[in-house]
């Protein structure tokens, strides 16, 4: 398996049927979710609303599990200088922005019911405002160094300074939680979750991880023939 | 202690373009060598690289003293100086305080830069900031180091390029008391070096 | 067999999903077009220079 | 001399002298505060429940200021090359220039910090706290920019880029330091942010110069 992603020729040959074949799992899962979703009753404490909840968990969850695979594709690329980590974490960042934004707007409008305002300083939102800006970060950097190979390293310098901060920045802000109001109703742990909605929300959050498994295969094939396209043009220059 | 260096295939490349693909020199202790080649060519990569400053894409570069081989980063951090294009100078500081880091940073002492400086006839000018200097008296500055600090191999980026006839001569003696104790020579420049070097063309 | 009245929440659940809809719909086509483009590039890139001919 | 003690003493001379030394962030901390009343107006209550959060909140910005000089200059005259084939490692050079940062900047702004705080109507007894959370938090606050500083070289537009990478990574220090100073003030328990706080900025002293020196590496490449 590793030995596909790590020659480019057999990653764009492995990419080719894995990518749409992840699309249709992310399709079907997603249909099975939102089937369940809402055939699940109301929540006899938070109403109608829980039905939020069923974007809100998968997003804010893959908000970090794509900074997670961010990391270690800077990791890879900056210890083993492999062009296609390299690619892969180009190609990452947008999406995990991307994942980041959805959480922080269906958390907000999740809170409104239940908190009366728009944004809730809860401690699982906030870390993802700071994980919204870890990214921001990143693709600033990136896009603002010139040479692109440099700018490349030098993002993924910060995404692996990002990735040690990310469970401290967690921890800071669940004591800051602690400091300020009490607990809060979002917390991970939560009412007990009732077994009727465990299934479509897991349903959900595999379907998100599959659906960002075909989007990013997808961008990093983007990648490589836009190197591929720079090369070419480059040698026809020289 | 720098005796002899082997360039094996060395390839460099700026982003995706291959500047240079198997480079080989050899350079014994008393040698120099003067690159020549268009602009552009790669010349001031390939002395990067050599100074380990660049990763290079391909074969590698050894140090030798007598026949034991020395780990690059311990031979070029202390038994070799890199002059660029630029002098690498703060313009708000004296000369003399920028002369004396660059010297003791690179091994010498304060009474060997002083000499130096009296070599190249900066003596008069270690007072001011280096704002006031003209680029020759710069470049001088950035060559003290040369004769302050004793380091074997010299990797030199068109040394010579803002110095007049005679400040030329003063470098060029530099050059043949380095050449004589031993030392080696490797530099990028257009007009011949004032000491006997065997060309090597580069990006023909 | 769907429960789809959201009562006084509807201001709340059903922008949540078009927000999800669009922002996703938004990575889908960002994400295909960049492919179609790049790939595009690379193609032309390779038959204005074919394998083996170098221009001089 | 050895390598670090000759690059520190550059690097403190440069940090002090050039552009103003500490005055510029001294400077930009006694405007902010006094811009704060004429913006919240003047009612001694709030400003005095403001005020710690608030002078820390901005001692964490203004040393964001001088960061820039911090590699820029080095890069741009091409000292960087010689300062990294040199006797220290760029590692060593990078600690160096984190503490310099701390000493010439950082330290400053803490002693001021306490005058701020009482002037902007805080209770007097918060001033020791204030300063060692200052001197403590100082040391995150560099070595974070000093990351910032290396990472955005080779981009033309340091300052603001600087900024928004160092940021989010402000987040905890920016915490505890509040944290440590309000609970002190209420007499609640300040020594477990204040503990953290250190923990974080041992941490940043000791990992950052390796993001630096790989940063400045990429950058000279």
């Amino acid at each position: 398996m590793f030995q596909a992603l790590v020659n480019p020729d057999r990653f764009m040959a492995f990419s080719r049927w894995a990518a749409p074949l992840l699309g249709v799992i992310a399709l079907v899962l997603a249909a099975a979710g939102l089937v369940l979703d809402f055939q699940a009753p109301p929540d006899y404490q938070q109403g109608y609303t829980v039905h939020i909840m069923f974007i809100h968990v998968p997003a804010a969850f893959m908000s970090e599990f794509v900074y997670a695979c961010l990391g270690v594709a800077s990791f890879l690329s900056l210890v083993f200088r492999h062009a296609l980590a390299t690619a892969a974490a180009r190609a990452a960042a947008p999406l995990g922005a991307g994942f980041t934004l959805l959480a922080l707007i269906t958390g907000s409008l999740w809170g409104r019911p239940t908190w009366g305002t728009w944004w809730v300083w809860d401690p699982r939102l906030t870390s993802v405002l700071v994980l919204f800006l870890f990214y921001i970060g990143y693709m600033a950097l990136e896009a603002a160094v010139e040479d692109e190979a440099k700018a490349a390293r030098a993002a993924a310098i910060l995404a692996l300074v990002g990735l040690i901060n990310l469970p401290i920045v967690h921890y800071s802000v669940v004591w800051w939680n602690s400091l300020h109001q009490g607990s809060s109703l979002l917390r991970a742990g939560g009412p007990a979750m009732p077994a009727v909605y465990l299934a479509p929300l897991l349903l959900m959050v595999f379907a998100y991880m599959a659906g960002f498994g075909a989007l990013w295969l997808v961008r990093i094939r983007g990648e490589v023939w836009r190197r591929r396209a720079a090369v070419l043009a480059m040698r026809a220059v020289a | 202690m720098i005796s002899a260096v082997s360039i094996e295939g060395l390839g460099v490349a700026r982003g995706d373009r291959p500047l240079i693909t198997g480079f080989n020199l050899a350079l014994e202790a008393g040698e120099a060598v003067a690159l020549a080649g268009r602009n552009g060519a790669g010349k001031t990569s390939l002395l990067r690289a050599i100074a380990g400053l660049i990763r290079p894409s391909g074969g590698r570069v050894v140090f030798r003293s007598g026949d034991a081989e020395i780990p690059p980063e311990d031979a070029i951090a202390r038994d070799a100086h890199l002059i660029g294009h630029q002098d690498g100078l703060k313009l708000s500081r004296s000369a003399w305080d920028e002369v004396l880091f660059q010297v003791l940073w690179s091994g010498g002492t304060a009474a060997s830069a002083r000499s130096a400086c009296a070599r190249l006839g900066l003596t008069n000018l270690l007072g001011l900031q280096v704002r006031k200097l003209s680029a020759g008296q710069r470049r001088r500055l950035a060559l003290a180091r040369l004769a302050a600090s004793p380091r074997s191999l010299w990797l030199l980026d068109e040394p010579l390029a803002p110095l007049d006839r005679d400040q030329r001569a003063v470098v060029g003696e530099l050059m043949a008391e380095h050449l004589a104790g031993g030392g080696l020579i490797l530099a990028a420049a257009h007009d011949p070096l004032p000491v006997t070097a065997r060309p090597v063309e580069i990006g023909g | 067999m769907f429960d789809f009245d959201a009562g006084r929440y509807a201001i709340f659940v059903w922008p949540a999903y078009a927000v999800t809809g669009l922002v996703l719909a938004v990575l889908i086509l960002d994400t295909l077009l960049r492919a179609r483009r790049w790939r595009r590039a690379a193609e032309a890139a390779k038959t204005l220079r074919p394998e083996g001919d170098t221009p001089q | 001399m050895s390598g670090l003690a000759l690059i520190f003493r550059r690097e403190l001379a440069l940090s002090w002298a050039g552009g103003g030394g500490p005055f510029l962030a001294l400077g930009f901390y006694i405007a902010m505060a006094s811009l704060l009343p004429l913006a919240l107006g003047a009612d001694p209550a709030r400003m005095a429940s403001v005020a710690p959060g608030f002078a820390w909140l901005v001692l964490a910005l203004a040393s964001l200021l001088s960061l820039e000089r911090m590699f820029e200059r080095d890069f741009e005259d091409g000292a960087l090359d010689l300062i990294a084939l040199g006797p220290a490692p760029l590692e060593m050079t990078a600690l160096a220039k984190g503490l310099a940062q701390w000493i010439a900047i950082a330290a400053p702004l803490a002693l001021l910090a306490p005058l701020i705080v009482t002037a902007l109507g805080a209770p007097m007894r918060l001033a020791p706290i204030v300063v060692i959370c200052g001197l403590v938090g100082g040391l995150s606050f560099c070595f974070l920019g000093g990351v910032g500083a290396a990472l955005s070289l080779g981009s033309r537009r340091g300052g603001v880029l600087i900024a928004l990478i160092v940021l989010p990574l402000f987040t905890p220090p920016v915490i505890f330091g509040a944290g440590a100073i309000e609970a002190f003030g209420v007499g609640l328990d300040w020594r477990t942010p204040l503990l953290l706080l250190s923990a974080y900025s041992l941490a940043a002293v000791a990992l950052c110069p390796f993001a630096m020196a790989a940063a400045a590496r990429n950058a000279i490449s």
